[in-house]
């Protein structure tokens, strides 16, 4: 049977460098949590400039992704691969984008005293970034169980999130002095949970990839 | 280096049997022509072939010039007619009722009762001066001319052609439009080769033994005929089916979707647009005519003579030309025979060209 | 797509081509790279194939056609006088449109380029005869019937036995007229991939009406158009950013 | 209007449809004719050649061993004293036409190859022309060329007193049946697909090495058909044959000079006048000569089917 030689050393270019942006994207996570523990502030620079790579990163993916539609006309499964990439390495970016932001305001509040030692954000913080993992191993291993698994944990990043943001709440309430604080402390909160938003859309895409339904 | 060389001797070889296979065009041509041009003349076209010696009654001889002259096949010298002037009374002879007028060539044997054998041209003339009223002259008119034999090759083609087309173009037709594959459409196909592989020998036993014997014919022009037709048969039938079968197959259709009918369709639109390739079949039928002899030579015989009746024995040019090889090996004669024939085969070879270049340049894809 | 600038194999320069007055080609220049494959597109009766049939002066076979310009194989003009049109191709090898094997047997076939050079010991031509299959991806299935009619075989197996038999003199450039156009989609992929391996050790240059096609198998391409190049570029750029809207237009399939 | 039309149409299709099984009957009945000429044709020779091998025969009878291998060929009308052995014409015939095949063959293919691929087209025409008209003159003309210029050639180089010999039947034969293979290789070298051709030039061949290599022996069913017409004529050949055969009465030929006497001249010399057991014997001589080409034509076509698969 011919094996299409061209098309899939293409395929493998891409799927190399999709692992690689992978790669970036869970460095950049570990590093945004160890910054926010420990206020880090050359940790969270290191990500925010890190972020800029990943990007290219994305340009680069895309264009193979274009070349190759263009110049082998993959069909059925090669289609649903190519283009379940294409769509995955926006998600990637995004994430990519957010670490940086979260790490912004990292640096913002990095010279004050947390209002509280933070135990929760963390914690969702390192519940994220298993996500975040799980999602990028069930596309490149093309792992369907695991991509549902990642689908269900999306709710206790949910829960996560309305607590912490409660709680923040009834904090500034009490103590208007750590309203700006908090304020940070629940945008980056917020920027956790569009992660693991992410986290479920790459799942998403690779059960499309397989199934070719959503 | 290696293959040069072979290549350079191929070629060579290549063009030397080319040259050698068209050296024997011009060799054969060259034979033929050298040695019979010299007998074609007007008489020669013109004249019968066998001799034959008459008496004829003139009121007196004038305007007619004379010389001795031998003859070939006869030792003492005789009065020939070198020329007759118009208006002369010898143009008015009468042999046994039929007007008989001397020309030139005829031989005077003998005038009244005096032979002419040695006598010089003055003595017959004062002796034919001395006579009055009518004269009898007892002349030879030479043979030795073709003309009965041309027509009767010709006669032989129209009727050898009169059997066989007919029977050909119909199984033409029933070849190209009806028959289907089978144990009868072989066995017609390899009776067809069969036919066109027997050599000319073996149809002049057949027709021997069952026109001119069995259907008690005897040596005559149709038993010729009629074993010439089955001599044709194969290149007729073959020539016409694929006339047939290259009238493109839309013109049918558009026939039969007016209504026409299988056989409204063959007549009124196939065979006219197959017509230059049935009479390219008939041309090359008359070329193998023409250059048919012993399929002849048992079955139409030898006589140099237009028969009144088609039941009478006719030669045509190429059988007499056998003949007169054969027993008196005059090739002369036989060149010169052999010239008319190669130029009714170039005339008929040549009309094929035309045609068919005629008919590519009508042929529209 | 490596940009890297190779060696050019043969070079076209300002090369025009007449039919008797037909003008075919008008002053074509463009290189055909060493060990890629360059592609000719563009509409049937543009050029293509003709001035694909001049860099072996195939078209020498025509009466009646006369070349202006150069077309430089490693820098010698082949069209200079008294230049050996027999060893040219020889380096120069081609496939047709139509599978032509010989009525031989697949042995004969691929030994006749060979012997007709002068090689006649056996051993030598059994080598080169399996080499030539083997990179033409046909050894497998011919190996053990080597003496059957290379009639037999099937229509995309022939097309692998005249690429093989083109190898077995070991060309230097391989020219393809359309070699897919008369086989089924399956025998096309594996003959688009033995061109992928080939490029490897060959140049090879393929006029293809089908776009597609020359978008999958070459490296580079040419658009032609009534006998001009209208653009010649890296593959990649003319299928997906064109820079003349002539090319734009044929490629998306808008060309009127 | 309409009305009109219809009417009109049913004449029509009336009118016809009577007459059409009858025509296409006719059609059916010629289509046969050639089986029924074949059928009589070896019906009546057959025949007529076996009479006067059997016992019941009016004529005489006379044994067919003697027939086939007797070496003498005296007619007489005295039963005892006649001698009817055609063995030595068969010999003759059979040389005759071997040498011609040995002669004709090459020279014919060589020129077929020269002129369907290497002349121009100014030359192919002439020649083929002129190769036509040689296919078409009379056979009686060979003969006379070989009986006015041939046989005087050979009897100046001739042991033997007299031209008339085996070597001017072959010369003689070889120039007749020249044209016609010349033509059926043409045509078969010519319909071979230009494909090769293209294939073998790409391959760095020249136009010489392709003819010999691949063209040529791609049409070889085509020239060996036209080989066997060559045999078919050759051996049946009468006219030309009998006036340069020297038609001796007996005797195996020994050499080229030696005359022959083929079983066709045998026929055509004697029949006019041949009478009773005579005749019947010349039928007989007719007959084996059937048997002959149709026994060559059987094994030769069979070689071709088996040729078929190249």
């Amino acid at each position: 049977m011919p094996k299409r030689i061209l098309m899939t050393a293409q395929l493998d270019v891409i799927h190399k460098s999709l692992a690689k942006m992978t790669a970036l994207i869970s460095k950049s996570l570990n590093n945004m949590i160890i910054a926010l523990k420990e206020q880090d502030l050359l940790l969270a620079d290191e990500v925010i400039e890190g972020d800029e790579q990943i990007d290219a990163m994305e340009l680069k993916i895309e264009k193979d992704c274009i070349l190759i539609l263009a110049r082998h006309q993959p069909i059925a499964s090669d289609l649903r691969d190519v283009t379940s990439v294409f769509r995955v390495i926006s998600d990637l970016e995004r994430i990519g984008d957010q670490c940086a932001d979260i790490c912004e305001y990292i640096k913002l509040i990095s010279q004050e005293e947390y209002v509280k030692p933070l135990v929760d954000i963390p914690q969702m913080a390192i519940e994220c970034e298993k996500m975040i993992n799980m999602a990028i191993r069930s596309f490149i291993s093309k792992d369907l169980e695991l991509a549902k698994e990642v689908l269900m944990m999306d709710n206790t990043i949910d829960d996560y999130f309305e607590n912490i943001r409660e709680e923040l709440i009834e904090i500034m309430s009490k103590k208007p002095e750590t309203v700006r604080q908090c304020t940070y402390l629940i945008l980056i909160v917020k920027y956790l949970e569009k992660i693991a938003d992410h986290a479920t859309n790459i799942s998403g895409w690779l059960i499309y990839n397989i199934t070719g339904t959503h | 280096m290696k293959a040069k060389t072979q290549d350079k001797v191929f070629k060579g070889i290549m063009l030397f049997c080319t040259v050698l296979v068209l050296s024997l065009l011009f060799l054969i041509l060259g034979f033929v022509l050298i040695k019979g041009i010299g007998l074609i003349d007007m008489h020669f076209l013109t004249g019968d072939f066998d001799a034959k010696t008459v008496y004829v009654d003139l009121q007196n001889v004038d305007g007619l010039n004379i010389e001795v002259a031998p003859i070939e096949y006869d030792t003492k010298d005789y009065l020939k007619i070198t020329s007759v002037e118009s208006g002369s009374s010898v143009l008015t002879g009468i042999s046994n009722g039929e007007s008989f007028p001397l020309k030139k060539g005829d031989i005077l044997r003998r005038i009244e009762d005096k032979n002419t054998v040695g006598m010089t041209v003055d003595e017959f003339n004062s002796l034919d001066s001395q006579l009055s009223g009518s004269i009898r002259l007892k002349v030879t008119r030479p043979g030795e001319g073709i003309f009965p034999l041309i027509i009767n090759t010709l006669s032989i083609i129209g009727l050898s052609l009169l059997i066989a087309l007919p029977v050909s173009l119909f199984s033409a037709i029933y070849l190209a439009e009806y028959a289907k594959k089978g144990k009868l459409l072989d066995l017609i196909r390899f009776t067809t080769s069969a036919l066109s592989g027997i050599p000319s020998i073996v149809f002049g036993l057949f027709g021997m033994l069952a026109f001119v014997t069995t259907l008690k014919l005897g040596f005559s022009m149709l038993s010729g005929a009629l074993t010439l037709s089955i001599v044709l048969l194969p290149t007729l039938i073959s020539q016409s089916e694929e006339a047939v079968r290259r009238v493109p197959l839309t013109f049918r259709e558009g026939s039969f979707a007016l209504g026409a009918t299988k056989l409204q369709t063959i007549f009124k639109v196939i065979l006219p647009n197959a017509l230059s390739g049935i009479v390219v079949g008939v041309l090359l039928s008359v070329g193998r005519i023409v250059a048919e002899s012993a399929a002849l030579v048992l079955t139409a015989g030898t006589v140099a003579l237009i028969p009144n009746t088609v039941f009478e024995s006719a030669s045509t040019l190429t059988v007499k030309a056998y003949t007169v090889a054969k027993e008196t090996g005059d090739i002369a004669l036989a060149c010169a025979m052999g010239i008319v024939t190669i130029v009714l085969i170039i005339v008929v070879n040549s009309a094929v060209g035309i045609i068919r270049k005629f008919d590519k340049m009508s042929k529209f894809k | 797509m490596s940009k890297t600038n190779k060696r050019p194999k043969i070079q076209i320069k300002n090369l025009d081509f007449y039919y008797s007055d037909f003008k075919a080609l008008k002053n074509v220049n463009l290189d055909i790279l060493e060990n890629k494959v360059t592609a000719f597109i563009g509409p049937s009766g543009c050029g293509k194939s003709t001035l694909l049939r001049t860099m072996n002066r195939i078209n020498d076979l025509i009466e009646g056609t006369r070349i202006e310009g150069k077309v430089l194989l490693d820098d010698e003009d082949i069209y200079q006088d008294n230049y050996n049109v027999t060893t040219l191709r020889t380096r120069v090898g081609m496939v047709f449109q139509k599978p032509n094997p010989f009525p031989m047997s697949i042995y004969e076939n691929i030994a006749y380029g060979p012997k007709l050079n002068g090689i006649k010991h056996k051993s030598q031509l059994d080598e080169i005869v399996e080499q030539s299959l083997r990179s033409a991806a046909l050894w497998g299935e011919v190996k053990d019937i080597l003496q059957s009619n290379a009639l037999s075989l099937s229509g995309g197996q022939q097309q692998r036995l005249c690429i093989s038999r083109a190898l077995a003199v070991s060309p230097e450039v391989l020219l393809m007229d359309e070699p897919t156009s008369a086989l089924d989609p399956i025998s096309t992929l594996k003959i688009e991939d033995l061109i992928a391996e080939l490029k490897k050790d060959y140049t090879i240059a393929i006029v293809t009406h089908n776009m597609q096609q020359g978008a999958r198998v070459s490296d580079k391409t040419a658009f032609f158009l009534l006998g001009e190049v209208i653009e010649f570029d890296d593959t990649d750029t003319i299928f997906s950013n064109p820079s003349n809207p002539k090319t734009e237009e044929y490629i998306t399939g808008k060309y009127s | 209007m309409l009305a009109y039309f219809c009417n009109f149409k049913d004449l029509n299709m009336r009118k016809t449809k009577k007459y059409e099984p009858l025509v296409e009957l006719i059609f059916r009945i010629s289509s046969v004719m050639t089986i029924v000429a074949v059928g009589f044709i070896v019906l009546f020779i057959i025949s007529k050649g076996v009479q006067p091998f059997l016992s019941s025969n009016k004529e005489g009878t006379y044994s067919f061993v003697k027939f086939i291998s007797g070496l003498e060929w005296r007619p007489n009308d005295d039963i005892n004293k006649a001698q009817y052995g055609i063995l030595y014409m068969i010999v003759g015939s059979l040389f005759a036409t071997g040498g011609a095949i040995i002669l004709g063959v090459p020279i014919s293919i060589f020129a077929a190859g020269y002129l369907s691929e290497l002349a121009n087209e100014k030359v192919k025409k002439i020649a083929k022309a002129g190769i036509m008209l040689l296919a078409g003159i009379p056979s009686v003309i060979y003969g006379v060329f070989g009986l006015g210029f041939i046989v005087p050639k050979i009897k100046e180089i001739s042991p033997m007193p007299q031209g008339q010999s085996l070597l001017a039947v072959i010369i003689v034969l070889t120039m007749m049946i020249l044209p016609t293979m010349i033509v059926i290789a043409e045509n078969a070298i010519a319909s071979v697909p230009s494909a090769y051709r293209n294939a073998s030039y790409a391959l760095g061949a020249s136009k010489v090495y392709t003819t010999i290599h691949v063209i040529i022996p791609a049409a070889r069913r085509g020239i060996l058909v036209g080989v066997i017409l060559g045999v078919g004529r050759a051996i049946g050949e009468a006219m030309a044959v009998v006036l340069i055969a020297g038609n001796v009465s007996g005797g195996i030929p020994t050499s080229l000079f030696e005359p022959i006497r083929p079983l066709t001249a045998n026929v055509v010399l004697e029949m006019s006048y041949a009478t009773g057991l005579h005749s019947e014997m010349l039928f007989a001589t007719g007959s084996i000569l059937m048997l002959f080409i149709i026994g060559i034509n059987l094994v030769l076509s069979r070689i071709i089917k088996r040729m078929g698969k190249y």
